[in-house]
């Protein structure tokens, strides 16, 4: 069983392969041999992490502390607002109260506006603020000097590149095009880093195909 | 179309082919390129290298498939190193996966002839206490008390049943921690949880995407080695003389970036080129 | 009612959520825990609505025999396959365990697809930069050298290459200089203007002037 | 003679052997002092902190304390149980408890407590007095979130205010950027070949605000398609978004007033997987070879794959994302490039709407307060003020 599975992989890891040849039927036959397990793994999964522990089980709780001890009152009845929830979104498919379905977006949209609201403020703007806060003289030392002053030039000018509300003309013109500069920086450094990590996939796989496969790598 | 011009508008095919051969000849090419050890690499060798043999070193596998390239190499070398120094490992896992990829490391590990030697026992020299959820907070609570985080290995035996788990109650017992990670939960928790409170010796193994974040704790001392994606693999199978698929992989990757560059260059030239013909 | 409530509902849930954020005391602390295991209820519900609709779209290219139809057969079989051995024969809600017939599908058919898929970035990546990076202007070659040092700076043949320069200037060193000065600059000035931009945005929703994806009428 | 000078030697030999042989005495440590147990703060009413004085032999006298043990009781004379361990050096334990009352760890509020602290030596323990008894309870404001508060009023008052300008018509001008210019351009082009737009709304879920904010695009997108009668695509990664895309394209034709050629089988489910959506699309992209595509919202490793297959396939490419790691694949394998704030910006760029406008004009004067406050962090950092470090600190 093993072997088979083994074999199943490495076709299917040809098969994707050809796609770099050109779009074929080897290729066709995977990507939709792709889409029907991945949306069926996804469907299982939501089923048996989400559905199952976090309403039924909740649910369940709820009732059996009120048959057994004649309580109603347990936090765990929220819940089944989160049910009602999404069958109301499952009400799409009933054109004529398919609008219902808005309810539990506008839920999802709100929760999500107000999370980042506060999330990003604080992880995206104290917390940078507070990591570019740095001394740009630091006396006896040219060397971190240099360096913080780098990095708060580049900030500022970043910053500056942003603005929408001015054109780019003049000093301000200036300032944001050595912003430009700094991203360019940062876009072909990250481009540089990542293309490490791409290549120990491929790598991976090689490995794959002519050592765990073929067995023609020790 | 002069020559230039094709050579800009040239097929992505035979680039593809030329991505293919860079990193599949190097398997099968026996080069040997030169290898500067890193101080982060030197210093999580030089951790090792302090324990004297029957020391207790945990090994947490924080990672899953996709990124076994990278970190698996590491694993093994590590693992081998211990084998073959007498050192006693605990293995443990905060992903899912990791407790699969500890036994994939070992079987390799077993099959080199000086381990072997060695004959390491199951529960005598190594134990893999398997998977546990709850990440951070998994760390956390064996700083107070291992077993009762762990109450049997990865196939339900009971700890207390286990040689190797005899006297191990929390951090204090554990002499070297080196935790391989990709992700969350990973590096950074073991760092705040069992370096910061605790005061255990830690070092890492991480993805290369993942190794700059690390830097900070490095230089603080929290961290006393740090091994960064393959490179850091190959410094380290270098460092132990257990050559491996890190320093193979990485002659791969060295051909990878190298072709990448060169095509970058010719690109750049034949624009140069084309573009000076034109204006005259 | 169509879009007075939800708007209603949006701005609600959001002021209350970021209130909470302040508010330690019960019931305000736990709100953040309960709303996102509801939204996950939620997209558990939905999935059905994605599934059918997959269902349906596949369906109709077998019934009206369009062209690719077959693959869209395997499509359909295929999600049946592991959405019943996952329901059925996988030891229930331990079904991700290893040795369950879902685990085997998921290493030997799902993990090598994605893993490859993943890998073809590889190409990808060398051919993108052969197409896109050329030196046209001052800020292409920066972002050209850049990536240059970086990718060279990261592996053994950079400092084979600049092995007869003084050691702090070697690749290894420009690529970590590039990696933790200006780049982290830059990263810093991109970060605080996409904060500014998600909390302009999720004020606009909470206060309903950015409203379009409820839909007309 | 000789046997008294002999048992003179063989004494201290004898008690010297028996000083050596008996089991050496461990020193006893002594205890910590100064016992103070009180509710933890900015928490939920499930939690004790206790402090101490160090021990005297911790880290110095006979230095051999190697951890302090917490014990607690209901009462000064109960039975004490260990509520858990600090390493030696630390005097700060939060007792943190459960807030449900099924659990072992239950620490109900209102309720006293007393504590102990022992350090440990070894096996060796020193046990402590018993502290004054404390009670939890939860507050009401949590004082460690005063920055992030102080920063939810500053850009509010912000918005609101030019919300409020906009609205009694004053005009803002709003410089321009190229990839929203070359949108009317790339619609066109569609018209023109006969073929369809793609637009991909990325991985991100409906939890994300790059994804409402593409929402918004979508629409303006989806009305001027409308306008032409060219065909748009839209593949989506996530049920709720689908559901969601589905009503903004609905509205886009009906702003245009052609919902009679809105076909609801065009914004459809691929998978929810992400290199599986990628195959999936990029087939699409071979196979229907649309004119133009966009990708704006949350985009992650599948970026490169989707904009070179997309560049194979001949389409005019443009997108923007906020994930930072993406961008540059972007920037390399597309025409036009949104980056991070731009994308948000985008929204109220295609809108016209003077309320979005608002909006925008908020968020450069968030910026002009951020560059205010690193040039006087820089100042302070020079001469060594912290204080106003401290300003950004938040406490969770």
């Amino acid at each position: 069983m093993e072997t088979f599975g083994l074999w199943i992989a490495a076709l299917l890891t040809l098969g994707i392969m050809s796609f770099l040849y050109k779009d074929n039927p080897v290729y066709k036959l995977c990507e939709s041999i792709f889409i029907g397990i991945s949306a069926g793994y996804w469907f299982v999964s939501l089923f048996w992490q989400s559905m199952y522990p976090r309403l039924y089980l909740n649910i369940r709780g709820a009732v059996s502390t009120l048959l057994h001890e004649g309580r109603i009152s347990d936090d765990r009845w929220l819940y089944l607002v989160a049910g009602i929830l999404g069958v109301m979104m499952l009400l799409r498919l009933v054109p004529k109260i398919g609008w219902i379905s808005r309810w539990p977006l506008s839920f999802i949209v709100g929760s999500t506006a107000g999370l980042y609201f506060i999330t990003y403020l604080q992880s995206n703007i104290m917390n940078q603020i507070r990591s570019t806060i740095i001394p740009i003289y630091v006396p006896g030392n040219l060397g971190i000097s240099i360096s913080n002053l780098i990095v708060f030039v580049g900030v500022f000018c970043g910053l500056v590149y942003f603005f929408f509300s001015r054109e780019h003309k003049g000093a301000f013109g200036g300032a944001a095009k050595v912003g430009i500069w700094f991203l360019m920086i940062t876009f072909g450094a990250s481009f540089g880093f990542t293309v490490m990590s791409r290549m120990s996939l491929l790598i991976g796989r090689i490995d794959f195909l002519f050592g765990t496969w073929l067995g023609l790598i020790k | 179309m002069n020559f230039f011009d094709k050579l800009m508008k040239i097929d992505r095919r035979i680039i593809f082919l030329f991505v293919a051969a860079a990193v599949i000849l190097p398997f099968f090419l026996s080069i040997h390129q030169k290898i500067l050890i890193s101080p982060e690499v030197q210093g999580l060798y030089d951790a090792f290298e302090s324990l004297p043999p029957g020391s207790k070193v945990m090994i947490s596998y924080d990672y899953d498939p996709a990124s076994a390239p990278e970190l698996q190499p590491m694993a093994v070398a590590a693992m081998k190193y211990c084998f073959a120094k007498g050192l006693k490992v605990i293995i443990l896992g905060l992903w899912p996966q990791g407790s699969i990829q500890a036994n994939m490391a070992i079987e390799s590990a077993l099959e080199d002839s000086m381990v072997k030697e060695k004959n390491p026992q199951y529960g005598k020299d190594w134990v893999n206490l398997g998977y546990m959820s709850g990440n951070e907070l998994v760390i956390q609570r064996m700083g107070t008390d291992i077993p009762v985080t762990f109450p049997r290995d990865y196939q339900g035996n009971p700890v207390e049943d286990l040689p190797l788990m005899q006297g191990i109650k929390n951090f204090s017992n554990v002499d070297f921690i080196f935790n391989l990670s990709a992700g969350y939960p990973g590096t950074q928790e073991w760092v705040q949880f069992a370096a910061d409170r605790f005061h255990a010796k830690l070092g890492a193994g991480n993805t290369a995407v993942q190794a700059p974040g690390m830097y900070p704790y490095l230089r603080a001392g929290q961290l006393v080695g740090l091994l960064g994606g393959m490179k850091g693999a190959s410094e380290f199978e270098k460092l132990t003389d257990f050559e491996g698929k890190g320093t193979k992989f990485m002659l791969s990757q060295s051909f990878a970036h190298s072709i990448i560059i060169i095509f970058i260059i010719i690109g750049n030239l034949a624009y140069f080129i084309s573009r000076g013909v034109k204006k005259k | 009612m169509r879009r007075e409530i939800p708007l209603i509902l949006t701005a609600t849930v959001g002021i209350v959520y970021i209130i909470s954020f302040f508010i330690p005391h019960r019931p305000f602390g736990s709100v953040e825990t309960l709303f996102s295991d509801w939204i996950l209820i939620i997209a558990a519900f939905a999935i059905w609505l994605g599934a059918l609709n997959l269902l349906r779209v596949s369906a109709d290219k077998i019934y009206r025999k369009k062209k690719d139809w077959f693959y869209a057969l395997v499509t359909i079989l295929s999600f049946f396959l592991i959405a019943i051995i996952g329901f059925f024969f996988s030891r229930g809600s331990h079904f991700q365990d290893v040795g369950t017939s879902f685990d085997y599908l998921y290493r030997n058919v799902y993990n090598p697809l994605s893993a490859t898929m993943f890998a073809i970035l590889a190409f990808f990546v060398a051919s993108a930069s052969y197409r896109a990076f050329r030196a046209r202007s001052w800020e292409a070659t920066l972002l050209l050298l850049a990536a240059f040092f970086v990718m060279l700076g990261r592996v053994p043949i950079g400092d084979m290459i600049s092995g007869f320069l003084p050691e702090n200037i070697r690749l290894s060193e420009v690529a970590t200089f590039i990696m933790n000065i200006p780049q982290s600059a830059g990263q810093r000035a991109i970060m605080i203007g996409i904060g500014l931009g998600i909390i302009s945005t999720a004020l606009r929703l909470i206060l309903g002037i950015e409203r379009t994806y409820l839909g007309g009428d | 003679m000789k046997k008294t000078k002999f048992i003179i030697l063989i004494i201290p030999l004898i008690l010297i052997f028996f000083n050596l042989s008996s089991p050496q005495e461990k020193p006893v440590p002594l205890p910590p002092t100064e016992i103070k147990a009180f509710d933890s703060p900015n928490d939920n009413g499930h939690s004790i902190s206790v402090t101490w004085k160090l021990s005297p032999d911790d880290g110095a006298g006979k230095n051999n304390v190697v951890a302090y043990e917490i014990l607690r009781a209901e009462s000064p004379e109960g039975e004490f149980e260990v509520r858990g361990m600090v390493p030696s050096g630390e005097n700060l334990f939060d007792d943190k408890g459960s807030r449900e009352k099924e659990d072992k760890n239950y620490l109900p509020s209102h309720k006293n407590y007393y504590y102990k602290i022992r350090a440990k030596a070894d096996n060796i323990f020193s046990e402590s007095e018993v502290s004054n008894p404390a009670f939890a309870y939860g507050q009401w404001y949590h004082t460690g979130k005063t920055p992030v508060l102080a920063g939810v009023i500053i850009f509010s008052i912000f918005a609101l205010t030019f919300i409020t300008l906009a609205r009694k018509g004053k005009k803002l001008y709003i410089r321009p950027l190229p990839g929203i210019e070359a949108v009317d351009e790339a619609v066109g082009r569609a018209t023109e070949m006969g073929k369809p737009i793609l637009y991909v709304l990325g991985l991100g879920t409906a939890s994300d605000i790059a994804t409402i904010a593409s929402f918004t695009i979508l629409n303006r997108i989806a009305k001027i398609t409308a306008e032409h009668r060219t065909t748009i695509l839209v593949p989506c990664y996530d049920s709720v978004v689908m559901a969601a895309a589905q009503e903004t394209v609905r509205a886009g034709y009906l702003e245009a007033g052609r919902p009679d050629i809105y076909k609801e089988e065009n914004v459809f489910f691929v998978t929810s997987m992400q290199f599986a959506y990628v195959a999936g699309v990029n087939g699409l992209m071979l196979r229907e070879k649309p004119a133009t595509n966009f990708y704006l919202g949350k985009f992650y490793a599948e970026s490169l794959l989707l904009a070179e297959t997309g560049s194979i396939a001949g389409s005019i490419q443009i997108s923007g994302t906020d994930e930072i790691a993406q961008i540059p694949f972007f920037i390399a394998a597309t025409d036009y490039t949104l980056i991070g704030e731009e994308l948000y910006a985008a929204s109220a760029y295609l809108g016209k709407e003077p309320v979005l406008l608002g909006t925008l004009k908020a968020q450069d004067w968030g910026k002009a307060v951020v560059i205010i406050c690193l040039i006087l962090g820089a100042l302070a950092a020079s001469f060594h003020f912290q204080f106003f470090l401290n300003l950004f600190r938040v406490q969770l």
